[in-house]
């Protein structure tokens, strides 16, 4: 029963990887402060993902259900918290173009 | 399975279109409908409470988060949209390709983990486990929500007494 | 008992802010100050509370599973320290009484989740924790809404949701072979799976997380900015404490206790320290801004802590123990100096800067004495740790590593000596003719702090017994 | 007990310093009271210990490390000479450092210095050594700093070269440690292999750096003219000597054996008499008096490394023996130095003149101790040259007139310095110039009168002191007191000698009329008929000569100036490309940090999958 369920794991792991993918991708290209955030949502929900598979896969579902429900509520409050920095951002500019926090370097 | 994976193609559909679609109003959105198709598979692996917070919270109010930000900001002037969505579009242009590829050549590889699984656990109900196994995640989710609710005082009300 | 050290700072908050707004608003600072005296005396003598008094009764309700050991004790006693002094400067910088009172909440939030991150023994409470003190951390560097404040945060948000990210993608591996999330289910389980692809990549995806959280140099692109647009207070926090406990110290526990010092692992840990020491040293011989430089020393001096970790031996962890109270100290004090002297003159720049030793002789003659600790000269705390860490590197055979730490400490030295200079030596400049020397709440920190660096330095002994002592029983169990 | 007395020359003069440091600042007499207390009693504990033999350890960290010291004739005798100079040079500082700044700082350094000091000797452990010596060098930083304008950078200088030969010193020792296996210095006893070559040479750095020996010397005469004057007489004049030698004799004799026959010999020789022409030929074209004083005091260490580097047994006793000698005379001549500065307000040659009236004791004082370094007959620097002469012939006659030369520029220049200080017309602002107050005076005229007594009665120190450092099987039962055996190196020295004041009488005579230089007459009397008839014939070889030094003077510094060079700018400027090469790199992109992190790890997992 092990081994068969393991099977499973693979074909999972390959989206889980896709959606990671999307996540660093969309952090990559863009050059909106909001979509830079919809990029670490997407990755967050990769992992999601993943946790959920592992419980099923391992037949844990009862713990990793208890993991993603605290990690779903950090979820919230860090996004609350990075809209914030975002809408500060946006008052100082009055834009929310990622070139605008490029000014510290060196 | 194979529902599985059409539902799987689904969630990477969205949330490639989430990326990548123009309006950022439309990219809120597109990301609740991933979390809702997110919330569909965890119901497919037996993990319905999970489900349940993940419409809740995820497909809910993070999704109004993001759609009242975006229209509470208004973002660019017309020039300006103009010249991002040309530049948008070469930026992420290859992301498609890319997921594609990587799909396919990953999903025909066989891998096989030579793993040991271990033995599935005893407790079965969630709100017992959490309870009584998890006690200081729950603890510290009430921690952070109260560190929410102090960055939501600093961050948001005061700024109301900045701008005006 | 160990719970009541997250439970207190909590329950202070929840009270001040149910019942006693108004009144707390005026006392939540001295409350605070009280939490942070009762963490060191707890810090250094653990037996003297009594068992039965109420906080403990209360305590024993929650089922918490903490664990505390040596260690524990020596980042207990950081934390307190830390937490004390950035009161007292918050007392000092920030006037406004609304504003402050929401700076000790979040404060004693924050102290509430680096307790935890120190006491828990579950890889997924250590998450949770790390994510307290991760948003914590940037409020309080976004404090002030200042332009460079909120882009500091945003950078610290997003690669911090990316080392969660990658964290939590180990934790979810591991559980494919362990089926629990505490410490010693993992470990245990790891004795069948170590050479298992899967489960190496987990470990290291975990580890570069806590790369990423500590700032070492190819992960560390937000940490200069993060520490240099926090307001005063926060500085110092952040770099005395919240990444050392949240990187450097998680490395620690994670590595020895969790995962177990392999090889491979440790090549990895002693590189990266390495390319730390080095390149963060020579980039902080070219700024100018006071808290930047300071920000890349930081990175460099915890170089030095993961090398002597990733030599593995009890020697070297001693010596990286060691190393990590001296540098939350000497680092302090550092950015204790540059909030005064920020205050005083108006501006971190330093080429606008010049002869303040002059008008601001504590100040002036701390930082001396923090500069020559960082850099290794006797008889001064930091050189003892550098000593030992490169003895450690010496003895187990890693010949070049150990160069490199000595390389590094010259380094250090020509970038400390270039800021006294530009800062304290020199000619004094016409424009700041008139500073004086920073106010009571600024000078309290800075005196104890250097007596700590100077007092660490002469007990040596006495203080390497206390901290050989605790590596080595890590280790017998 | 009585071995925990070997800790009493460390913490009297650290608790002292500390002491020092924390009196009040207006309280003058508190504090000079205290500093002199510290350095009496640290002198009569030292002489009170110099016959015993002791060993103290204390178990200490443990891994290796004891702290462990040793007493012996070696180490006892060298921690009563910085006694002896730090309680004289104390006694002066007291009145030349009057209503000058920082003097709380510079008490306490000044003890500290002395402790470090006294601890390094007494050191039977490499890495305790190494311990005071750094300590000793932070010290000296602050000793720098607090001249004045210009000496934080002077400080800095020091500090950067003097720990970067640190740093040799410190891979020298774990290298010792890890062949000998023991770090405790008196069980250590290696070949002079090639790994152990290394260790020599690393350790070697550190101890002829400390001595102040080419090429690492270039912070000296700089801080000659930024740091408070009896520094100059304390450190680079006396103690660094003592300890710098101290270390490179230990190194040479007990730790290594060097003999004759090896490679190291002659490359310590050929450093040696680099580091005499080179820094002699400097300090000839020096207008400034501290500034001529401590090129000397560079260019006297070469006879000691090229002494000790004969390894003869005539060699190495002269190197100690003038070891102790210029730290007797250069200590005396910075005093005089600091006298005159403290009374004309100038050391500039070109201010000064004719002092010899108005400071007639400073003057003597002055002249007995440059006769002495300019090795004249009966004073002590004759005697040691004469020694290392013997020793340096005897392995190559090139060292011997790399020696001869070094002595005559030395008699020379001595001849210019003390005619244009002390001799010639006295200039107007000058006129009103008294004699320096007691206090000054008195540890000029004991060091004076100790470098006659030293002179003449030389089996004193040679047999008491020195002898026993080589033991009795080294010098296989020869004796090195009393007059010198070989009598045609005497003529040659005297012959040198009497060249360079005829020398001097020509150049007075063709330059010197606006100085007016009849007083020369009254200097040397005797050689006036000689002078005036060689006249013509000397004229030409003098202008070639002083041409020719000239240029070797120049290209001497221009190899000056390109040390200096390697040491200010290329450095700097290579580590200022590598750093701005890395702020380059830090666009304030976070999407650069992110890829760094994401390279990072993916290098690293590579690693990893490799290595399985």
């Amino acid at each position: 029963m092990y081994a068969e369920s393991l099977q499973l794991l693979w074909p999972f792991l390959v989206f889980v990887l896709m959606l990671l993918v999307i996540g660093i991708y969309c952090l990559f290209a863009t050059l909106n402060l909001i979509r830079a955030l919809i990029g670490v949502e997407i990755l967050i929900k990769a992992v999601t993902l993943l946790l959920i598979v592992v419980g099923y896969i391992t037949d844990h579902v009862a713990l990793t259900q208890a993991l993603v429900i605290t990690l779903i509520v950090i979820e919230a409050v860090v996004m609350a918290v990075s809209v914030g920095v975002v809408l500060g951002i946006h008052t100082h500019k009055n834009s929310l173009d990622i070139r605008n926090i490029r000014n510290m370097k060196g | 399975m194979f529902l599985n994976i059409i539902i799987l193609v689904a969630l990477v559909l969205a949330s490639l279109w989430t990326v990548m679609t123009r309006s950022l109003l439309r990219s809120g959105i597109g990301l609740a409908l991933t979390s809702v198709i997110l919330a569909i598979i965890m119901f497919r692996l037996a993990s319905p409470l999970a489900a349940v917070f993940e419409l809740s919270v995820c497909a809910g109010l993070i999704s109004v988060l993001f759609v009242s930000v975006i229209s509470l900001t208004q973002p660019y002037s017309q020039k300006e949209i103009i010249e991002r969505m040309k530049l948008m579009l070469v930026r992420f242009r290859l992301l498609p390709f890319i997921i594609l590829g990587l799909g396919l050549i990953l999903l025909l590889i066989k891998v096989n983990f030579d793993l040991i699984l271990p033995i599935p656990e005893t407790e079965r109900n969630v709100r017992n486990l959490l309870w009584n196994f998890r006690q200081l995640d729950l603890f510290g989710q009430i921690i952070i929500l109260l560190a929410g609710a102090f960055a939501v005082v600093i961050l948001f009300k005061e700024m109301r007494k900045n701008v005006r | 008992m160990y719970s009541a050290l997250i439970l207190k700072p909590f329950f202070c908050v929840l009270i001040m802010n149910m019942f006693l707004k108004g009144w707390a608003k005026k006392t939540a600072l001295w409350v605070a100050l009280l939490l942070s005296v009762a963490q060191i005396i707890f810090a250094i003598f653990p037996e003297t509370y009594h068992q039965s008094s109420f906080i403990y009764v209360i305590s024993n309700f929650f089922k918490f599973d903490l664990a505390a050991d040596n260690i524990t004790r020596v980042l207990l006693l950081c934390i307190g320290i830390v937490f004390f002094v950035t009161i007292i400067l918050a007392k000092q910088m920030i006037k406004d009484d609304d504003r402050r009172f929401n700076f000790i909440n979040l404060l004693l939030i924050i102290v509430s989740g680096l307790n935890g991150v120190v006491l828990v023994t579950d890889i997924f409470s250590l998450y949770v924790f790390l994510e307290i003190v991760a948003v914590g951390s940037f409020v309080l560097i976004a404090f002030n809404k200042e332009m460079l404040a909120l882009e500091g945060a945003f950078k610290y948000i997003i690669l911090s949701s990316v080392a969660s990210i990658m964290m939590l993608t180990a934790i979810a591996l591991l559980l494919l072979v362990s089926g629990s999330t505490s410490f010693s289910a993992i470990s245990a389980s790891l004795l069948y799976s170590t050479y298992n692809p899967l489960i190496m990549i987990a470990m290291i995806t975990f580890i570069c997380g806590l790369f990423i959280k500590a700032g070492l140099m190819p992960f560390h692109g937000w940490l200069p900015d993060a520490y240099t647009a926090a307001p005063g207070p926060v500085s110092v926090l952040l770099a005395g404490v919240v990444t050392k406990t949240v990187g450097v110290y998680t490395l620690m526990r994670i590595v020895i206790s969790v995962f177990g010092l392999y090889l491979p692992i440790q090549k990895i840990l002693m590189f990266v320290g390495a390319s730390s020491i080095i390149f963060a040293a020579l980039a902080a011989l070219g700024q100018t801004d006071f808290k930047r430089m300071l920000s890349f020393s930081s990175i460099s001096q915890v170089g030095y802590i993961v090398l002597g970790l990733g030599c593995g031996t009890t020697l070297g962890i001693a010596g990286a123990l060691f190393h990590l109270f001296n540098h939350t100290i000497f680092k302090s004090l550092l950015f204790v100096n540059a909030a005064t002297v920020e205050a005083q003159a108006g501006t971190r720049d330093m080429q606008k800067l010049g002869g303040l030793s002059a008008k601001m002789p504590i100040t002036g003659f701390s930082s001396v004495l923090a500069s020559l600790s960082a850099a290794g000269i006797p008889p001064l705390a930091g050189f003892w740790s550098k000593l030992i860490i490169v003895i450690a590197l010496w003895l187990s055979g890693n010949y070049i590593y150990a160069i490199i730490a000595v390389m590094g400490s010259v380094l250090t030295l020509a970038y400390f000596l270039s800021l006294q200079r530009m800062v304290f030596f020199g000619k004094l400049r016409e424009d700041l003719m008139n500073i004086k020397e920073g106010g009571l709440g600024f000078m309290i920190p800075t005196v104890l702090l250097a007596v700590i660096t100077v007092g660490a330095g002469l007990a040596f002994p006495y203080l390497l017994n206390t901290f050989i002592l605790p590596v080595s029983s890590i280790f017998g169990g | 007990m009585t071995d925990k007395i070997l800790l009493l020359p460390i913490i009297i003069p650290l608790l002292g310093g500390l002491l020092a440091l924390l009196t009040p600042k207006k309280s003058g007499a508190l504090k000079e009271g205290i500093s002199l207390i510290a350095v009496l009693l640290n002198l009569v504990v030292t002489f009170s210990l110099f016959k015993s033999n002791l060993y103290y350890a204390l178990p200490w960290v443990g891994f290796g490390l004891e702290f462990s010291l040793r007493l012996y004739h070696f180490s006892a005798f060298i921690i009563s000479a910085s006694a002896f100079f730090g309680f004289l040079i104390m006694f002066y500082s007291v009145v030349f450092m009057r209503g000058k700044q920082f003097l709380n700082q510079f008490y306490a350094y000044f003890l500290i210095t002395l402790a470090f000091i006294n601890g390094a000797v007494l050191a039977d452990n490499l890495v305790i050594m190494l311990f005071f010596w750094e300590g000793s060098l932070a010290a000296l930083f602050g000793l720098i700093a607090i001249g004045g304008k210009g000496a934080f950078k002077t400080a800095t200088k020091a500090f950067i070269i003097l720990g970067i030969t640190d740093l040799c010193m410190m891979f020298g020792i774990a290298l010792t440690g890890q062949l000998a296996g023991t770090l405790t210095i008196s069980n250590i006893n290696l070949p002079l292999n090639l790994l152990g070559s290394l260790a020599f040479i690393l350790l070697m750095v550190g101890a002829i750096s400390k001595a102040g020996s080419m090429p690492f010397h270039s912070w000296i005469p700089d801080a000659a003219v930024d740091s408070p004057l009896p520094f100059m007489a304390f450190m680079p004049a006396a103690l660094e000597k003592l300890l710098g030698i101290y270390l490179l004799t230990r190194i040479s004799l007990d730790l290594f054996k060097l003999n004759p026959h090896t490679w190291i010999s002659i490359m310590l020789m050929t450093i040696g008499s680099i580091t005499i022409i080179l820094a002699v030929m400097m300090a000839l074209i020096q207008k400034d008096y501290k500034k001529l004083l401590s090129y000397h005091a560079i260019s006297q260490v070469g006879y000691m490394i090229l002494g000790i580097g004969t390894a003869l047994p005539v060699g190495i006793i002269g190197g100690l023996f003038h070891m102790v000698n210029n730290a007797l005379y250069k200590s005396c001549l910075f005093l005089t130095g600091g006298a005159v500065e403290k009374e004309a307000g100038s050391t500039d040659l070109a201010k000064l003149g004719g002092l010899r009236k108005n400071m007639p004791i400073t003057f003597v004082c002055f002249a007995v101790a440059a006769l002495a370094i300019s090795g004249v007959p009966p004073f002590n620097g004759f005697f040691s040259k004469e020694l290392i002469y013997d020793g340096a012939l005897e392995r190559g006659w090139i060292f011997y007139l790399a020696a001869i030369v070094g002595s005559f520029l030395t008699a020379a220049s001595f001849l210019k310095l003390g005619h244009a200080a002390f001799l010639g017309k006295i200039s107007d602002e000058n006129k009103n110039v008294k004699e320096a107050p007691l206090a000054m005076l008195l540890p000029m005229i004991v060091i004076a009168l100790t470098c006659i007594i030293f002179g003449v009665f030389n089996i004193l120190p040679i047999k008491n002191f020195i002898q026993p450092i080589l033991g009795e099987a080294r010098l296989g039962g020869h004796n090195f007191y009393g007059l010198p055996t070989n009598i045609f190196l005497v003529v040659v020295t005297l012959i040198v000698l009497a060249a360079a004041l005829l020398n001097h009488l020509f150049g007075v005579k063709r330059y010197g009329s606006g100085l007016k230089a009849v007083d020369h007459i009254h200097y040397a009397p005797g050689l006036s008929w000689i002078y005036n008839k060689a006249e013509g014939r000397f004229f030409d070889p003098y202008e070639i000569g002083l041409n020719l030094v000239n240029v070797i003077s120049r290209v001497g510094y221009g190899i000056d100036r390109g040390i200096d060079w390697i040491y200010d700018k290329f450095t700097v400027n290579l580590t200022l490309a590598l750093t701005g090469g890395i702020r380059k790199l830090h666009t304030g992109n976070f999407s650069v940090y992110l890829a760094w992190s994401l390279l990072g790890m993916f290098f690293v997992i590579l690693f990893l999958l490799r290595s399985i």
